[in-house]
């Protein structure tokens, strides 16, 4: 897309009314830290995905207040679409207008949920929104047994592979992908630029 | 009652415990202990952890209930023992169903540790204490969970500390004694049995408000459990208890 | 300092069960072992049966110290008086004697006695010298932190004209059911049965009591 | 009465027995808002751990060495006290209270002689034995003790265990300050009494050996030394028999700092004042007087 | 006899305060009752070094109430961030709270700023917190050490309220023995007040500043009943912060 | 989800034509007195999976047809069947997300009702409760009714048994021997009422729904389905529980091979 002219400072509309310096920094920011053992990918209104990351990083360092302990994913993320139903319901509120992708690390195990505007709530063994989110499911449901039984290194190829879709209609580079991973033992961590590196050069990238 | 998150997230903002508004109105609360237990002995032991309390519920000096249980079992790990005003204790039993609930209607297979029933608890002292308005117990919180033994204990204030052994009230002046003395790792169930009743005699011994009818508890892989009260054996017979002045004849009368 | 009728701090309490009972031909004494400070039972088996003279016993309860010092001085007393009037004292004069001193010095004291013994005129006797000093003769007495949970149980249950070993278990029983509800009492009982024939002691251990919390 | 009631008050009635009145002003210094609240000077305490036990054929007694005031004053402290040659005492509480409380009765020199009672006490120990010709028995340093003790109404602050061999056998004693006592085979004293107790509730037994009690007296104190606060350092124990007593003076030493400190490697001017640390701010010689001397050869 | 029932209930059951000995407080005649008091002295022993460009802090391990000893093994130190470390004595309830709202709020400061929080931002953020609560405040004898902005050692000792002061000469003491820890400091380290050798104190390397920490505990471990059974000792470098425990006696 | 949108100048159906404006809101009558707004909510639960509520010999059970739209969804994904407290548990089918507040309105009514009595909450005081909550979501302008319907167990201390109490959108509820709601509840009925309740146990009902719910999705027996249920049983002890997933798994393949072979005969017949 050519938004170049348009795109050197926040004050300036672009011709189809978008300010490009607010998105792009809203594009670095898809990723985000809620705590140790939970992070989020978020899809749409990017202030909406800031609230509710604001709001649960409360939640989650009350828990630990509370109880010296990590939040448990699940029951954190059904509080979450308890946000989102809420908002439903009421004529005079609208809908969160944003989904999020929600992964966890709890004693039972890595959870992934997902959060839609609805309210509704699922929980995935793999899964992808956003705009291009069709193709990336597509790959995933296509090599689901795989990703099932990947180690962390192989689950990057994975993330960044799915990215780019079944038929590899767009390369993932550096500079436009970024992976967070978070386990056992491994606090939530954003792989971005050269952290990429190698799982790019093992892609032939 | 307030809900355990309620009650905490006062407790997180840290916001109405500011100010002398709490502290100035003393006479709102009751700040002693009326119906009351003594001291609650526990201690981590091969197979987890092991805890005993005596039976008697005091009343002032009067022993006037003589099978109060203050040890409880929540969750699916944990033990609570408690020393200090029953009516508290029973008010931290109704907190402790409420977790119990909330985990069983979330379903999830997870329940809360017994490290975090430990650090709520004592949050939720800390923050009565803050309002001026205490819970007026020694807790004492055990349990095996993941493979671990895990024995903590508060106090009416918040103090809070993990522990290999504990001992309240009383307990603490008679029996940690025992313990820091005899205590090892990795007893076997027998070794620690018999120890918790040395504590336990003793405690009989000294202190005035017990009773010798006292349950034991225990946390294992197999679960938390508490057993039905039992008497402990006690010694009465050494020759200058029975005749006190034996030996001499001093001409008074001590 | 403290308030009078009370303990100051630190004192040791003898937070007691006392009790005696007048039989036909004697007396029966009886107290439980418990001397305690605060909570923590600083003697598990004391001897509250004190004698004073050779037919003569007092059951002390209240202040360790007070009663520890009064029954001294009474038996002190008590012996020289004897010698002076060449024969076992009444057991009246005893306390007389006790009563003299708990009346006259009744704001520093904490003590509560009860006087029992035997003496010809008037056989077995039971004399109470309560807190304040008052002196009241009674077939049978209680006393101490304990008596309050047993006066229903005793009236309910004493009777004149017990036999020695009739009054022996009420004594014993009487006494262990003062010994369980007060956590001020516990421990042994003993026991002291004074007669024409002088003075027989028993002990009942600990974990033999006839009552105990079940 | 009205008469009555005015000469009570403007005459405080005193029927005998010792005055308190100083303490009660005491007291109100303590309690009253003026300059001197909370600044009473504070006495040491023996903070402590005492106890005593019967064994075949004697008494062993037992001390923590640890005395506290508003720091640790002493770590090496006595509190074992000679009474007679056959009686010692250990002294638990104000440590002023308890050394002075036993050897006003244990020897001549009467510390605590006023007008009171000291008339009563000054037939010490000694002096009996002088009178008698005859060893002193336990029960009369006791008696001596409580004596002392009650007419002072608690206020000397003295909590004893007292023990002894005597013609009549051991005996052992626990004197309170309010002036009680109790005849026991085991008895503790102090801060640390409780800790002690639980060592005796767990492993006394009838007809002990000497060495049983001596280990048994020191695992007492070691539990005060360890679990009481006021209580720590040293151990000592004293064992009375019929013919000898043996002061064992810091007969454990738990609390050895050597092994500590040698395991620190300190950098070598820590800890070290060098000459001139203290300014000479002005150096000022005056010769007051010369002495000489002179050594005389005496002849033999 | 009903007075002497009666006058049982009302007594303290704190039996440490009435056992012969220790218990008899001549002094005193307040009635003993129950009064709730929100507060408890738990001891603890606070002390800091600061170096050209490190920081060692050492705290010992004695939870003690009273006479008693609670626990010989509790965590009297909050490592903040990589390079902030907060000891406390006082009031150990006030000091784990204070601790978690601390601990809280550097999380939250790093969502929002995306750096750690400094030890002068620590430094003030705990000033604050203690004012915060001005009218009834945390029992918290707190010190604070780390690198400052420039990398170099930073100390501070705060009141209970908040006040708080950098100190000049490097090296700061709090809570229960730090007025016998302190004169043992000045006498090491102090350049101000000193009547002479003014510039030729030595500059300690980080382990000699170590080892000087272990030998003043073992040294106020023998006057101070309260401080005793070990040490956590943390020494902060730019490269990060390294833990250690030093046994003490445990009389 | 509106029929209808506002053009700027009057309210238009979704073609342009002129729009009903009686179901924009419950605070809207039609002129034949329906509230559109609570029907359109029943719609919502008449095109979710089947919910089969039975209360047997033993106890009750309630099953629920929980379709998996995607293979990369975990079986335990938006759980239908929900405990609200150790003695009662609800399910519904409807507008998914609508469930959660429900449910946790619900243990909210049972914790504060124990906290208050001391006692377990009566199942049809639970009912009446959770009925008034939907109906207060019928009668404001402001808000939409949950399209939910809602079956709710709990066991009752005074009588020593189990109720089965369903609630529909307007908040109307009524106790219940069998019940059936979400899509071809009609037929489920059918089957429904062909079973000896009094005689049949709940670990015997749960194949019996698991059959049901195979029977009557026989349209769309391709797409994927969880069978969920959860009872309360004296097996239980009368307490509610999710039924363990190798039961569940069982009947499943149970209802699936006896609906396979009854299909085969209706084939049979056919032939």
């Amino acid at each position: 897309m050519n938004r170049n002219q348009y795109d050197t400072d926040v004050s300036t509309w672009s011709p189809q009314g978008k300010l490009h310096q607010v998105e792009y920094a809203m594009e670095s920011k898809k990723l985000f830290k809620v705590d140790d053992h939970i992070g989020i990918g978020v899809a749409g209104l990017t202030a909406d995905a800031r609230s509710l990351a604001t709001y649960m990083r409360t939640e989650c360092l009350n828990h630990r207040f509370q109880f010296n302990s990590p939040i448990i994913t699940g029951r954190l993320v059904s509080d979450l679409a308890d946000k989102h139903q809420a908002r439903t319901q009421a004529s005079w509120k609208r809908p969160y207008g944003v989904g999020l992708l929600v992964g966890g690390f709890d004693r039972d195990g890595p959870h992934l949920y997902q959060t839609c505007p609805s309210g509704n709530l699922y929980e995935y063994k793999a899964m992808a929104i956003g705009s291009r989110a069709q193709s990336a499911k597509t790959y995933m449901e296509k090599h689901l047994a795989s990703i099932e039984s990947a180690d962390l290194e192989t689950l990057v190829i994975h993330a960044l592979k799915a990215l780019e879709g079944p038929a590899n209609d767009k390369d993932v580079s550096m500079e436009n992908a970024s992976v967070s991973v978070l386990g056992k033992g491994q606090p939530f961590q954003i792989l971005e630029g050269d952290d990429l590196k190698p799982f790019l050069d093992q892609m032939g990238r | 009652m307030a809900t355990v998150s309620q009650t905490l997230a006062c407790a997180a903002s840290g916001a109405d415990v500011s100010a002398g508004r709490s502290a100035a109105d003393p006479h709102k609360h009751t700040t002693s202990p009326i119906v009351t237990g003594t001291s609650v002995v526990a201690l981590k032991y091969k197979d987890g952890v092991m805890m005993a309390a005596d039976t008697l519920g005091s009343y002032g000096s009067l022993s006037r209930f003589t099978d109060l249980r203050r040890i409880v079992t929540t969750g699916g790990y944990t033990l609570v023992g408690a020393d200090g005003d029953y009516s508290d204790f029973q008010y931290v039993q109704d907190i402790l169903k409420e977790l119990e609930v909330e985990d069983a209607c979330v379903a999830d297979g997870i329940t809360h540790s017994p490290k975090e029933i430990w650090c709520c608890m004592a949050r939720i002292l800390y923050h009565r204490r803050s309002k001026m308005n205490p819970l007026w117990n020694n807790l004492v919180i055990a349990g095996f969970h993941e493979g671990e033994a895990f024995l903590g204990t508060t106090d009416k204030i918040g103090t809070s500390y993990e522990c290999d052994f504990v001992a309240t009230g009383m307990g603490l002046h008679m029996a940690m004694p025992i313990l820091r003395r005899h205590w090892k790792p990795n007893m076997s169930e027998s070794e620690a049995r018999e120890l918790l009743e040395s504590c336990m005699r003793t405690l009989f011994y000294r202190d005035c408000r017990t009773i010798n009818k006292i349950t034991f508890a225990s946390a294992t892989k197999k679960g938390p459990s508490v057993d039905e009260p039992v008497e402990v054996s006690t010694e009465w017979s050494y020759q200058s208890f029975v005749d006190p002045k034996a030996g001499s004849d001093t001409g008074g009368s001590w | 300092m403290s308030p009078p009728g009370t303990l100051k701090k630190g004192e040791v309490d003898l937070g007691t069960s006392i009790m005696a009972v007048s039989f036909g031909s004697g007396v029966i004494v009886g107290a439980d072992s418990r001397t305690s400070t605060g909570s923590y039972i600083a003697n598990r088996v004391s001897d509250k049966l004190t004698p004073v003279h050779d037919y003569v016993y007092c059951c002390r309860s209240g202040s360790a110290a007070d009663t520890q010092a009064i029954s001294d001085i009474v038996r002190t007393q008590l012996g020289n008086h004897a010698v002076e009037l060449g024969r076992a004292p009444a057991v009246k004069t005893a306390a007389k004697l006790f009563q003299r001193y708990c009346y006259e010095y009744k704001d520093r004291l904490m003590a509560g006695i009860i006087c029992a013994g035997f003496d010809p005129v008037e056989g077995g006797t039971v004399y109470s010298i309560p807190l304040g000093g008052a002196m009241i003769k009674q077939p049978f007495a209680i006393g101490g932190s304990g008596s309050t949970y047993i006066y229903a149980y005793c009236d309910a249950n004493y009777r004149e004209n017990m036999t020695r070993d009739e009054a022996h278990t009420f004594v014993k029983k009487a006494l262990a059911h003062a010994m369980a509800r007060d956590g001020s009492s516990g421990g042994v009982i003993r026991t002291a049965i004074i007669d024409e024939n002088g003075v027989e002691r028993f002990f009942t251990p600990g974990n033999e009591l006839p009552f105990t919390l079940q | 009465m009205v008469e009555e009631n005015r000469a009570d008050k403007s005459f405080p009635h005193v029927d005998g027995g010792f005055n308190f009145e100083n303490f009660k002003r005491n007291v109100s210094f303590m309690n009253s808002d003026s300059g001197i609240k909370g600044t009473m000077p504070k006495a040491w305490k023996t903070g402590t751990t005492i106890v005593g036990v019967v064994f075949d054929g004697g008494v062993a007694l037992a001390a923590d060495t640890r005395a506290t005031g508003n720091v640790i004053v002493d770590k090496n402290c006595e509190k074992i006290h000679y009474i007679a040659p056959n009686i010692y005492c250990c002294g638990a509480g104000t440590a002023a209270d308890t050394e002075m409380t036993v050897s006003s009765i244990s020897i001549l020199q009467e510390p605590l002689r006023d007008t009171h009672d000291t008339g009563q006490i000054s037939s010490q120990l000694e002096l009996l034995r002088l009178n008698t010709a005859k060893s002193s028995r336990v029960v009369t340093a006791m008696t001596m003790l409580k004596r002392h003790l009650f007419n002072y109404q608690g206020h000397v602050s003295a909590a004893l265990v007292l023990g002894g061999v005597d013609a009549t056998g051991p005996h052992l004693y626990t004197v309170y300050p309010h002036g009680s006592t109790d005849k026991l085979p085991y008895v503790t004293m102090g801060s640390g009494s409780l800790a002690a107790m639980s060592v005796f509730e767990t492993s006394y037994k009838d007809n002990l050996t000497e060495q049983e009690a001596i280990d048994l007296v020191a695992e007492a104190i070691k539990a005060g030394i360890f679990n009481d606060l006021g209580s720590g350092s040293n151990v000592d124990v004293c064992i009375i028999t019929k013919d000898k007593v043996d002061m064992k003076r810091n007969f454990i030493t738990p609390n050895d700092q050597g092994p500590l400190r040698a395991s620190i490697s300190k950098p070598a001017t820590f800890g070290y004042f060098p000459p001139g640390t203290t300014k000479v701010v002005s150096t000022d010689i005056e010769t007051f007087a010369t002495v000489t001397t002179d050594v005389e050869m005496l002849e033999a | 006899m009903a007075s002497i029932a009666s006058s049982e209930g009302d007594r303290t059951l704190d039996p440490a305060m009435q056992v012969g000995g220790a218990g008899v407080d001549v002094a005193s005649s307040t009635p003993l009752q129950h009064r709730f008091s929100p507060y408890s002295w738990n001891g603890g022993t606070v002390l800091a070094v600061a170096g050209k460009d490190y920081c060692v802090v050492a705290t010992d391990k004695r939870l003690a109430e009273g006479y008693s000893i609670l626990s010989r093994k509790i965590d009297r130190a909050l490592q903040l961030t990589d390079k902030t470390v907060i000891a406390c004595g006082g009031s150990h309830n006030d000091v784990e709270a204070l601790y978690n709202h601390l601990k809280l709020r550097a999380v939250m400061y790093k969502y929002n700023h995306e750096e750690d929080l400094s030890t002068i931002g620590a430094a003030q953020l705990l000033s604050n917190t203690l004012y915060y609560k001005r009218f009834f405040p945390y029992y918290a004898l707190a010190v604070i050490a780390g690198l400052d902005d420039d990398g170099v050692g930073y100390v501070a000792g705060y009141d209970a309220v908040g006040s708080y002061l950098r100190s000049r000469d490097g090296y700061t003491a709090n809570g229960s023995a730090a007025a016998i820890a302190m004169p043992i400091l000045d006498n090491a380290l102090g350049k101000v007040g000193v009547s002479s050798g003014l510039d030729e104190k030595p500059e300690y390397s980080i382990a000699d500043t170590i080892e000087m920490l272990k030998d003043i505990f073992v040294t106020v471990g023998e006057r101070d009943i309260l401080c005793g059974d070990a040490v956590d000792i943390y020494a902060i470098t730019a490269t990060g912060t390294e833990h250690e425990v030093f046994e003490l006696k445990a009389d | 989800m509106l029929p209808v949108e506002w053009s700027g100048e009057e309210w238009t159906g979704l073609d342009g034509a002129p729009g009903i404006v009686y179901d924009l809101g419950c605070n809207i009558y039609s002129p034949d007195g329906r509230v559109f707004q609570i029907e359109y909510a029943a719609k919502a639960v008449e095109n979710s999976g089947a919910l089969i509520g039975l209360k047997c010999k033993d106890g009750v059970i309630i099953g629920a047809e929980k379709l998996m739209p995607s293979r990369l969804l975990m079986e335990s994904s938006g759980r239908r069947v929900h405990p609200v407290g150790m003695h009662a548990g609800i399910a519904f089918t409807g507008y998914a997300a609508d469930g959660r507040p429900v449910v946790n309105a619900a243990r909210q009514e049972v914790e504060n009702y124990h906290d208050y009595y001391g006692v377990d909450m009566p199942p049809h005081t639970l009912a009446e409760r959770l009925g008034h909550y939907f109906h207060a979501y019928t009668t404001y302008g402001g808000y939409r009714p949950f399209g939910l319907t809602t079956m709710v167990t709990s066991f009752d201390e005074v009588t020593q048994e189990p109720f089965l109490h369903m609630i529909d959108p307007s908040g109307t509820q009524f106790r219940f021997h069998g019940a059936a709601a979400g899509k071809s509840k009609q037929a489920a009925k059918t089957e429904i009422e062909k079973l000896n309740l009094k005689a049949l146990t709940c670990a015997e009902a749960l194949k019996r729904i698991s059959l049901i719910i195979h029977t009557i999705r026989e349209e769309e027996k391709d797409k994927p389905f969880v069978l969920e249920a959860g009872w309360i049983t004296a097996d239980t002890d009368w307490k509610f529980q999710l039924v363990p997933k190798n039961l569940r798994d069982e009947a499943f393949e149970w209802g699936k091979a006896e609906f396979d072979k009854m299909d085969d005969d209706d084939d049979d017949d056919e032939d």
